[in-house]
């Protein structure tokens, strides 16, 4: 029986199933020093904005139990220096790329998604809509369906031609399938989950929240549970959705986790911090577990635990 | 990016505890003659059930080619919080997940100069490899090293041999002078004709000394310790503002453009906000 | 300076902020065998429904990073009996209690507040809102605020005398601060937060998920930096609001961090299933830092992270 | 509730792997005469920093008051997660966070009778003290160990001396009779005329255990091995259905109403479903 480590994530087809989460594997290039990004089934950038951003005042970190609170602020060269340098570099590694792109107004994605058409090696577009909306009182995209809706076909509009449209969503919400179907309406090839979780760490010694920005995203291994549900839940409501699923994955034993619950696809974000390879090792594992279970293609085992249980 | 970077399994060959720190000693082949004084390595802390998801930096305090069991590099770690605490816990024979070398190293000149080595608790550790490579390139170099307490002084005696001269200061005058490293700058600057400054310690250290070689009109050449995630370039969490050639300051990354960053250019007292005028502001 | 580590929660005048987290601590009695329940600022009490429960199909526990997962389903022997036993017994070991309770529909929270008036040594009614309303799909009633008003009005108008009550909310919901503003306007004294987190785990073996409920409530240490900046958005939107804060605390750090943040006391739930003495240890340690700090009473503390940075 | 649980930082004095397991013993001071076969420990795994934040259960495999560092418990531990294989890396003079005696116990007959043992892979551990107990009390005991292979044997030479007889059972025929312990036990209840078994291991083999015994009309005590996260009745995790005295099915902790249970009292195969009739459902 031959096994095939293919996937199609939202109408991309790439040979593998494990990609790296925006924002956790900087340009690329730091990585390509531990591994051929050719590697990956495909490298998911930083989010891109239109101008470059200095990002937030340090501190921006802080450990947390089995996870991290970040809050980087999307620092980042701007969209021009980004088309001009990151984006040929990687074409030159033959790297796979998916371009994370977020902005502040509605307007922004559409600018925005009118620079991603025709650009090399580039297989999808992630639509972080975690952002907040300068337009409306700084609330985040994706917390509500009318500005999700909004942000995405903004994109869709723009994009031209076929590449897929993935869009990210925040788990800090009520309903999160509420927001799936949203955005596939709006038209979405296919949902990211999940964002970080809004979090706070205080500094018990000056008695004060520990980032300057006061809150950050939680990612990590402690968000994993949420994640799973998150994707459980919106395969179940949408079963022809494809999800990119992140949140914790460590382990091939993970990345297996979330293709059963529902994901075409994984990213493998904050593992990377802990160890730089830890993308080549949960592919690695996840390749072995999927061919020790006997499924012969991802396809097959994703959403697999959703079956009846006898 | 460090190009020497690689990741390996560490032997713990020993670990000594010497007044509050441990030094230790890692197994690590030929890796060892890859690191130059100023770089450091990143290891991930814990076991395989850690809560801890993030790598700890340590500057490398010496690296050695020999030794039976092949290349060396040694630590000088301070048991602080839970990081820390589990790396000094470990035996001989115990591995470790490191990430190694990493980051800029400390610049050596080509002609001789005089140069002054300042360096706060743990942060001598980095600066004994860099005197004996100073003193083999035939410069003088004074050393000045501070802490609260005594036994927070790293300064082993073999360390000492590249070195003119040695002064000590405590916050509590346990041991040395009684006072901060930088009320004692001046002076040994001003004695020795001092033309470099070389430092390694906490942030606010690095910053008085700053303003004291920029006083001086000297070399100020720091080792920066902001909060690390990975060590590698990839978390931007490590960043501190730093003004370029073309005065534009830029939020580096202290863990690929440093930890080894010009004192003068750094914009310090940054934290919890971002200097006027930096690049995407 | 002389210290007190009295606090008063709601209006209630405990003498210490540190109490144990519903469904945590059994009935009491299999704690009381670690130490004297009266040490505890108070206790209380897994949520009580108004008839026995059987509780979920195990397996209804899952260890997750730093967290487990939990679809205990109320187990418990209804209201009836609770009060024929549990209540007197506790009281007998001088315990304050707050009583927990729990309905399917706004009427049971009614009834239930009914039979809370004047029982020996209770001190508080902690109403956990984080429960499926029947009579609405299923839908939490702390995640939608009609639904999180009615239940908290019906407690409010049945209870009589002034026993304070405590609205126990769900982080999974867009806008904690929505419910919260909701509940006090119900007539909630205070707000408990926060309840666990709904999450999944999929077990790789069997393929499926590992709870037979499916999905079950995230708590433990990975949940602290979301308890945190829960409390840290309700205390800064609303300061006068008393809030009883949990979710990860495991040692008095944790706890100080609570009410840096801003609660008034706090409670202790998963630390206990690791260290049967983990109150206590929390107490001791909290009591030693704030000392150390140089606070004089505990509600010097309360929201202190909320000082303006300079 | 046991009334003798008490929670103690116990030494591990020894660990040392034995076929697939390993046996580790810890000093415990006075605990060890509180516990009685059929009790359990439960163990704080992974250290300060770990990601594990519930207790590890484990029968005591004998307990004993003497010993150069007073009272001692032994267990029997199979590398098997990530916290077993953390207790089992531990090293003589580590310690562990442990809350013991837990549990019921084995009920041991005032007058003397034939008992049968059964244990299935580690599930052997609690069923040595037992057979001592119970051949001091002049009881003719008889042995059945099963497992998938021999190395999941747990079967020490002294541990024999107190059986009359010891079936061993292998699934792969490795040692002893190949087949599962199931198969051999109704030869060996009729031949000597067995009046009670005791058993633990799996749960799938109690179960299948119990139609025997029912089938017999002979009394069974099996421990069982529920899922447990407090191990102190506090979370209500480790229930399983029980009929009472008055027929009435319950959702008993097994840490406190067990782990030693009458095994034709449970509702067995109730995994992922409440059986119908249980009080409250
Ligand atoms: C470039 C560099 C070189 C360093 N060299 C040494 C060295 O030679 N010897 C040594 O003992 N330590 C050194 N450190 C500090 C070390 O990396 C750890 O931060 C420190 O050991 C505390 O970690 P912990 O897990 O014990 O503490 P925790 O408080 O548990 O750490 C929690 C988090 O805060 C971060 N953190 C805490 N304290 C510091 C600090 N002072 N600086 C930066 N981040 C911190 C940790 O990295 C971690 O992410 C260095 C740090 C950097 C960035
Ligand atoms: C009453 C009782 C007695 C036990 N006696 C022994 C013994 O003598 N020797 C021994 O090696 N083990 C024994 N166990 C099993 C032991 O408690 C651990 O569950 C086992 O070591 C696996 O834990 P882990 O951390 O290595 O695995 P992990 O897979 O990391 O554990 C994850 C979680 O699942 C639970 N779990 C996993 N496997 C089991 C299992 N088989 N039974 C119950 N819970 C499980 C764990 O307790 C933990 O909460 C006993 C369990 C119970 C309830
Ligand atoms: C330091 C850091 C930076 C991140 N930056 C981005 C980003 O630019 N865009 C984005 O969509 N998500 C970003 N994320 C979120 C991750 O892509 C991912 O969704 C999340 O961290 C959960 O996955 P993980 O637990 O594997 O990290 C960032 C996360 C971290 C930790
Ligand atoms: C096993 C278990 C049972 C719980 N039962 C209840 C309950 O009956 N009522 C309730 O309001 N919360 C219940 N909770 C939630 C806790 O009271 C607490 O809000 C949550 O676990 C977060 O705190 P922690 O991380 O300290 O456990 C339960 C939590 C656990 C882990
Ligand atoms: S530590 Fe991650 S970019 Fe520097
Ligand atoms: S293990 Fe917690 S109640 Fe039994």
């Amino acid at each position: 029986m031959s096994f095939s480590f293919a996937t199609n994530l939202a109408g991309s087809q790439l040979p593998n199933p494990v990609l790296t989460a925006s924002g956790c594997a900087g340009s690329g290039k730091e990585l390509s020093q531990f591994f051929p990004l050719t590697e990956l089934g495909a490298i998911v950038t930083k989010s891109i904005m239109i101008k470059p951003r200095s990002g937030r005042a340090t501190p921006r970190m802080a450990e947390t139990p089995s996870g991290m609170l970040n809050s980087i602020g999307l620092q980042g060269p701007g969209v021009d220096l980004f088309l001009e340098n990151d984006i040929p570099w990687l074409a030159s590694q033959g790297a796979r790329t998916i371009v994370s792109i977020a902005g502040e107004t509605v307007e922004d994605y559409a600018v925005l998604a009118r620079r991603m058409r025709n650009l090399p090696g580039v297989v999808g577009i992630e639509v972080n809509i975690s952002c907040p909306n300068v337009e409306n009182r700084g609330m985040v995209f994706s917390c509500q369906p009318e500005s999700a809706r909004a942000a995405v076909e903004a994109v869709r509009r723009n994009i031209g031609g076929d590449l897929p449209i993935i869009a990210k969503l925040s788990p800090d919400v009520t309903d999160i399938v509420a927001i799936a179907r949203e955005v596939s309406h709006a038209g979405a090839d296919g949902v990211a989950l999940i964002n970080t979780l809004l979090g706070m760490v205080i500094d018990t010694d000056v008695m004060l929240p520990k980032l300057a920005q006061k809150t950050g995203g939680l990612s990590g291994p402690a968000i994993r549970p949420v994640a799973i549900r998150a994707i459980y839940q919106v395969h179940a409501a949408l079963p022809q959705l494809p999800i990119l699923g992140m949140g914790g994955i460590t382990h091939g034993r993970d990345a297996f986790e979330f293709i059963l619950a529902g994901a075409s696809a994984i990213s493998v974000g904050t593992a990377t911090f802990g160890n730089p390879t830890a993308v080549m090792k949960v592919k690695d594992e996840l390749e072995e577990i999927l061919i020790q279970k006997g499924f012969t293609g991802v396809s097959e085992a994703v959403g697999f635990a959703h079956r009846e249980m006898k | 990016m460090n190009p020497r970077a690689k990741q390996l399994q560490a032997e713990v060959v020993s670990n000594k505890k010497v007044g509050s720190y441990h030094h230790m000693v890692f197994s690590v082949g030929d890796l060892a003659q890859a690191a130059l004084p100023g770089n450091f390595v990143a290891i991930a802390v814990g076991g395989p059930a850690s809560s801890m998801v993030l790598r700890r930096a340590f500057a490398i305090y010496r690296s050695s080619e020999k030794g039976i069991n092949g290349g060396l590099i040694e630590l000088v770690v301070a048991p602080h919080g839970q990081g820390s605490r589990w790396l000094t816990s470990l035996r001989a024979h115990d591995h470790v997940d490191m990430v190694a070398p990493l980051g800029t190293h400390f610049g050596i000149p080509t002609e001789p100069v005089r140069a002054l080595l300042v360096g706060g608790g743990y942060g001598s550790a980095p600066l004994f490899g860099l005197a004996e490579l100073l003193k083999a390139r035939g410069c003088r170099v004074d050393m000045v090293l501070g802490a609260s307490t005594a036994s927070k002084i790293y300064a082993p005696l073999e360390g000492k041999r590249s070195v003119s001269s040695l002064t000590l200061t405590t916050d509590d005058g346990s041991t040395g002078i009684s006072g901060k490293i930088t009320d004692v700058l001046p002076k040994i600057i001003e004695e020795n004709d001092i033309e470099i400054i070389y430092s390694c310690g906490p942030m606010a250290m690095l910053s008085a000394i700053t303003q004291i070689s920029d006083r001086y009109e000297i070399l100020h050449q720091c080792a920066v310790e902001e909060s690390m995630a990975c060590g590698i370039g990839v978390c931007m969490t490590c960043v501190l503002p730093v003004k370029g050639d073309d005065d534009q300051i830029r939020m580096l990354r202290s863990c690929i453009d440093g930890p080894v960053m010009d004192g003068s250019r750094v914009i310090w007292d940054s934290k919890r906000r971002i200097p006027e005028g930096t690049w995407g502001a």
